[in-house]
């Protein structure tokens, strides 16, 4: 096999994606716990203050004396996420779609996006709960709203970069721009979006974790924030884990959606 | 794009603009909405002439962090996708770490950075350096990944080493994509930058907002992220000016 | 049809403009018009009929003032040199590209202007173009899903084709699996499922080996005589554009126009000896002496 | 009939600073007095004062008196119908072997705090010990208390019942020396239960009820604070448990100083909320008094027998 | 060079397989093999020789024990049929893909993997794989640059040959502004200006026009003598593989193989009449049967 083919994020066709799937997860596991190993070791040798840096079986010890409170907090977490995740990406996309057809909405509407970006919403957090209580959707809307930008400038891109003689190719046949957009311009973006999706799958989570901050009970979210400023540290840590578990499991699956849906990389 | 093409694009951006403003007076004087829901945008412009020298101060240091940041976090992005290009074994290493770190939201990394880094300016650009690679990274990368793999081996023909495909081939390939992501960072520079400085500063927006919020002054908070949007509106489209430049053969 | 052979340099069989019968503006002094045109021929016979059409790209005038009419069933092949905006014409005709303004088209008897023609020419272009994310089977009904017939249909019937095409086997691969040759072949299927009664073939044989490529033309003129397709077909090959043709245009150097137009007298269907008859030989030598002529200036000429 | 609905805004997330209304609420207080009450944790950046000025709760247990006034100030319809900490709920913290032994040594020391009402405090400190402010090295305090433990602060601000706890439990609590507000005659009451002027002119008996309930809440977990922090634990079970105990006892130390023995829980003592509004006038954060009888209403607690409001 | 000419059927030249002389492991029965190799010729005069050389791409086994020896200064010119793995051999000997285990390759006398010949052979690639962020000039230089010349040396050495492929005045145009003629002629002077001993072309001349093919096979001549290059050459056009080679190699259909091959005894400079000669046609007849042959078996062939 060339480099090339090594580095290709292509799927080569041989291997079951089953396996590789498997191999990708126990290889990760593997590194992971020799990172953790190799922290619990320098922590222990260097004698690192615990508000520095905890040791990491105590941070698993504080999650395996009170679990529920982590499995229910990532739990909702995860929806809340996952909420936020889709509509964002599904307003990101389809709000592409309508800049990269109409022109003039887009020069007119894009700066009010990018405005929109600017605002902090922990700034706002009784506007939030003002507007949506608390419920699921307040947290999706904050996840929404940090996730649905890139995906719109990435899908933009994705679709102003499709090849113009297919496009004419397409044309050459009497495609409507329905059908453009479909069997042309969504699949030949897909690369393009995807790079959003993973950088939205963090942020969606982020937004999740913020939106807990807004008076919610349950949540990593909330762990997060009340380790922080009793300075629990090993709780902090603790949530920050979880997080951690939560924001690479579902970068994963997003990365593996990428694999199978654009397994044709960059060929032409 | 041609020169009254993109005059046009302004235009239209700021008709939008205005079409907003008009809508949000509206709505706000049409229901008399207090101050703390959603003040007027003429109150907002008021308190922004009120208060310029200091708002202007701090906009301008909260620019700094977030300029420096950006450029740190870009180079740190863009450094990180080369490496792995380069030699992929780390690849495995950085992806997963990344990711972890970018998993949990900037704000919950604050305590420690501002233990590490200090209340001052250095842990407002870390943070922002931090949020802009992880966006720039992924970007990078993505577009490292995504060149034709027969031009790979055009090049590999002609004895080319790894650096050279990278200069040659990856990075122009990968241009577009760096370009968005660099695009996109420009917003989340600002308000990272912000948002640290909410959590601990003696300066900047994010300082100002903190207070307001405090004192209950909605205009004043408003105010400071008028200021943030217009920084960052010039920012992004700075960026994507040079974008467009930059990726010339689209 | 009719056929003008007028006496010309180099024993070259030009077909002299003839103004009368011909609104002025369509014609440019030194532009060779078809006989059917110049004798105003029922536009009923015609399906398409090009005047004056110009294209500058930026500095660089790709087509200036061509002029021709083809006629329904008619199989015309085009040669010129690489360059001279073949590729260009075609674009213009399958509605991709609008021309310089001023140019007249019609299309079926009906004044036209490109964009109308989208949808009603089935158009192989140069680069084989194939969607990256389709098996070959998909990326060959691509033509047919977007008029609508039923996915499943249209697989079914492409399944059935692929043999004709030397693709038995490969309709599940993808185009980076397959070979130079096999690519273009695809693309071919792909034109030949979107049924228009004028098809446009870009060098649709430039990457296919002597006997594949032999194979594929018997079939092409297999399909024009049973279908009654027209046929708008660009070649480099000379022979091939003798073998094929009922007509061929051979165009000038860059910008292009029609330098000659060249009826092919020959008896269908045409044995593959034919291209050792003396007749063809003697078509072959009167056009390889207007192309050489032309690609000698295409190539010394500086760009622009 | 059946109980009214209605929540409490905490000023933050669940944990034993708010026992008595947990307790309250586990032990049926609320619903006895016909509300079905929600308790809503807060958060950073959450107002309370907006959220029920709008009516989107019913009560707040607010930041303090710092935030009905700018409240107050900015046109919100907040009324304040109790206080919770009677006296200031903070203490400047140095280290007992350190050079700073008095205010006087302050000077041309670091000193963090929060600008959020501590700072005023502090300068307020300082000024009355006749010691210019400017002269002080005084910086914004972030979220932890590490920069001091490590030497690289002087002096700090901590809250009685967290900061200082961690500080505590960090350095050991004899090698602290504690600068107190009320030492300079100055106290910052804190922790103020607010309802809208709506309620409080449309639904009086409502809020006395809410009192009645949350009174008995707290005078349970005073008497039972192993089972008060139990209730809290089971609200928010990461949290770590001798600190919730430790925080409890110093809740019912703030709540109980003060003139809390004669006129009952939650009693608004004019007295400090005029020392805390001249604080506040001379520092500039309102920009003038507020309407005192507007802002205060001591009617709902009065309606209560004193009694029953002891401790 | 030494010649062997025994009888084989339908009148080709085979040259036979000789056991003696060679080691057992490199060898399949059925394979022909080249003379020179055979009779055991010294190292010094091959530049390249190949053995057994097999790649499977998952089911489809593209080559299989393909094997032959080109020598110093041949002008070595390749057919077969589409899909038969032409492209697949020149991407080996260009380094990019490894053979399956178990196959023999040395280069200038020396056993060497794939990968070794990186950079040490000129590759034209069947598609054109043009960058196009860079100007026509700037594409040609890549190879230079890589090698590290200096940018405005490599520029200035560019601009003088342009006119030769007939690209006067493009240099500063991209890529899409060109014609397929065009960039297959960029591709090519790529190739040129990465100068090694040995160059691959994989159908150089396909998207050129009869006259610009002439003359760009005219240079190709001029360059292969001047430059003692040695030169292997795919192309799908017989009389253009006879015209130009030393010797033909005819692949069999996929898994492709040395079917046939053909020693050119045509005089050196050959004009362009010499397609007409007698002895051409012989030759070309040889060709054509053997391509048949193999051509019909592709082309009915599954896939795999
Ligand atoms: N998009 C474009 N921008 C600028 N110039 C163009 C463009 N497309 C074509 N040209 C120019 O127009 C001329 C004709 O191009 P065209 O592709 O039509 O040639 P062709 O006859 O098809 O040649 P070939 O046989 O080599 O394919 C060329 O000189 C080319 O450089
Ligand atoms: N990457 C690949 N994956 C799978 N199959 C491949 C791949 N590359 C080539 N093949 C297969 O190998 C065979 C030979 O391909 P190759 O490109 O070498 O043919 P070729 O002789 O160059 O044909 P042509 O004259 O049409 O260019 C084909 O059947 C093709 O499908
Ligand atoms: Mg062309
Ligand atoms: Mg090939």
């Amino acid at each position: 096999m060339s480099a090339a083919t090594l580095q290709s994020p292509a799927a080569r066709p041989g291997t079951s994606p089953l396996v590789t799937a498997l191999f990708r997860a126990v290889r990760g596991l593997a590194t992971l716990l020799a990172v953790l190993a190799a922290v619990e070791g320098l922590v222990v040798v260097l004698n690192v203050k615990p508000w520095y840096v905890p040791r990491p079986t105590l941070v698993l010890n504080a999650i395996l004396a009170t679990p529920e409170p982590y499995v229910q907090g990532f739990l909702r977490t995860l929806t809340e996420t996952l909420m936020g995740f889709t509509s964002g990406a599904i307003f990101g996309v389809g709000i592409a779609i309508v800049f990269f057809r109409a022109r003039v909405l887009r020069e007119l509407i894009f700066p009010v996006f990018v405005v929109s970006q600017t605002i902090p919403v922990i700034a706002f957090g009784a506007l939030v709960v003002l507007w949506f209580g608390n419920t699921l959707i307040a947290k999706a809307a904050i996840s929404f709203y940090l996730t649905f930008f890139p995906v719109t400038v990435n899908a933009l891109l994705g679709l102003e970069s499709v090849d113009p003689r297919q496009e004419a190719l397409m044309r050459s046949f009497g495609a409507s721009r329905f059908q453009l957009l479909t069997r042309l311009q969504l699949p030949a973006a897909l690369p393009q979006i995807f790079v959003a999706l993973r950088l939205a799958s963090a942020l969606s989570l982020v937004g999740a974790i913020v939106g807990e901050w807004f008076g919610d009970t349950v949540g990593l979210g909330v762990l997060l924030l009340q380790g922080m400023y009793n300075e629990n540290v090993v709780a902090i840590w603790a949530a920050i884990a979880m997080c951690a578990l939560l924001g690479t499991g579902f970068y994963a699956v997003v990365a593996a959606a990428e694999r199978a849906l654009v397994f044709w990389g960059a060929e032409q | 794009m041609s020169a009254p093409k993109s005059s046009r694009a302004l235009q239209r951006g700021a008709l939008g603009m205005v079409l907003l403003v008009v809508a949000w007076e509206g709505v706000a004087r049409g229901f008399n909405l207090p101050a703390y829901t959603l003040p007027s945008v003429s109150a907002i412009l008021g308190s922004i002439f009120d208060h310029r020298s200091t708002l202007f101060l701090a906009g301008a240091y909260t620019f700094a962090e977030a300029l420096s940041g950006y450029v740190i976090g870009a180079l740190i992005g863009i450094g990180l996708a080369v490496v792995i290009t380069l030699i992929p074994m780390t690849r495995n290493a950085i992806v997963p770490v990344a990711t972890s770190i970018n998993s949990v939201p900037v704000v919950a990394w604050s305590p420690l950075i501002l233990l590490w880094f200090g209340i001052g300016m250095p842990s407002k650009v870390v943070m922002v350096a931090l949020a802009v690679s992880f966006t720039v990274f992924l970007s990078a990368l993505a577009g490292l990944d995504r060149v034709d793999r027969r031009s790979v081996d055009l090049m590999r023909s002609f004895g080319a080493g790894r650096l050279a495909i990278l200069f040659r081939l990856r990075l122009p390939t990968a241009l577009p994509l760096i370009a968005a992501g660099l695009r996109v960072s420009t917003v989340r520079a600002v308000i990272v930058a912000i948002v640290t400085e909410m959590l601990g500063a003696y300066d900047g927006l994010g300082w100002v907002i903190y207070q307001a919020v405090l004192q209950v002054d909605f205009v004043k908070v408003w105010s400071a992220i008028f200021i943030a949007s217009a920084a960052s509106l010039a920012f992004f489209g700075l960026v994507g000016l040079a974008e467009r430049r930059l990726v010339f053969w689209k | 049809m009719t056929t003008v052979l007028s006496h010309a340099p180099m024993g070259a069989h030009y077909t002299k403009k003839k103004e009368a019968g011909l609104p002025a503006s369509t014609h440019r002094p030194g532009e060779a018009v078809l006989a059917a045109d110049a004798a105003g021929a029922s536009d009923a016979a015609q399906i398409l009929s090009l005047s004056g059409i110009t294209k500058t790209f930026g500095a660089t005038r790709a087509l200036d003032g061509f002029t021709a009419t083809i006629e329904k069933g008619e199989f015309v092949t085009v040669v010129g040199p690489s360059g001279c905006g073949k590729s260009t014409l075609f674009n213009i005709v399958a509605g991709l590209e609008e021309p310089d303004p001023g140019c007249a088209m019609r299309f079926e008897g009906k004044s036209v202007i490109a964009a109308d023609l989208l949808g009603r020419v089935s158009f192989m272009p140069q680069r084989d173009l194939l969607l990256p994310w389709r098996t070959v089977i998909d990326n060959a009904i691509l033509a047919l899903e977007v008029e609508g017939t039923p996915r499943k249909q249209a697989r079914a019937l492409a399944e059935k084709m692929l043999p004709e095409f030397g693709l038995a086997g490969f309709g599940q691969q993808y185009p980076h699996q397959l070979s130079g040759g096999m690519r273009q072949r695809v693309a071919l299927m792909r034109t030949f499922l979107f049924k228009r009664d004028l098809m446009l073939l870009d060098e649709p044989f430039g990457a296919l080996d002597a006997l594949t490529r032999t194979m594929m033309q018997r079939w092409l003129l297999d399909v024009w005589q049973k279908h009654q397709r027209t046929i708008l077909f660009i070649t480099h090959d000379v022979d091939e554009a003798l073998f094929l043709g009922d007509r061929v245009l051979v165009m000038s150097a860059r910008p292009g126009k029609v330098k000659l137009t060249q009826k092919v007298d020959l008896p269908r269907p045409r044995p593959a000896e034919i291209v050792i008859s003396p007749e063809f030989i003697r078509l072959k030598r009167t056009l390889l002496e207007a192309i050489e002529e032309e690609a000698m200036k295409s190539f010394t000429a500086e760009g622009k | 009939a059946d109980p009214v609905p209605a929540t409490l805004r905490l000023k933050w997330l669940p944990q034993a600073q708010f026992a008595g209304f947990y307790v309250a609420v586990a032990k049926g207080y609320y619903k006895a007095e016909g509300i079905d009450l929600t308790i809503n944790p807060g958060g950073p950046n959450i107002l309370a004062e907006n959220l029920v000025a709008t009516g989107a709760d019913t009560f707040g247990l607010s930041g303090g008196l710092d935030s009905v006034f700018a409240a107050r100030d900015k046109g919100l319809p907040v009324v304040c119908v109790g206080i919770s900490h009677q006296m200031t709920p903070f203490v400047f913290v140095a280290r007992a072997d350190g050079p700073i032994k008095t205010l006087q040594d302050f000077k041309g020391k670091k000193v963090t705090t929060w600008f959020t009402g501590a700072n005023h405090v502090l300068k307020a400190m300082l000024t009355k010990n006749g010691i210019d402010p400017a002269l002080v090295d005084i910086q914004p305090q972030q979220v932890s208390v590490t920069p001091f433990v490590d030497g690289q602060v002087d002096v700090i601000t901590a809250t009685r019942y967290n900061e200082y706890y961690t500080i505590k439990t960090r350095m050991g609590e004899e090698k602290l020396r504690t600068f107190v507000a009320e030492d300079s005659g100055i106290t910052f009451p804190r922790d103020t239960l607010i309802v809208s002027e709506t309620t409080a002119k449309e639904k009086p008996e409502l809020v006395k009820a809410f009192l009645r309930a949350s009174i008995k809440g707290w005078k349970d977990a005073f008497s039972d604070p192993k089972g008060a922090v139990d209730t809290i634990m089971k609200a928010a079970p990461t949290l770590d448990r001798a600190h919730q105990e430790f925080q409890l006892a110093e809740a019912a130390k703030l709540m109980t100083a003060g003139t809390v023995k004669q006129n009952g829980l939650f009693w608004i003592d004019m007295d400090a909320v005029k020392i805390t509004q001249q604080l506040f006038l001379d520092a500039k954060v309102i920009s003038k008094p507020v309407d005192l009888d507007a802002t205060f209403n001591r009617s709902f607690l009065e309606a209560i027998p004193v009694a029953d409001r002891r401790p």
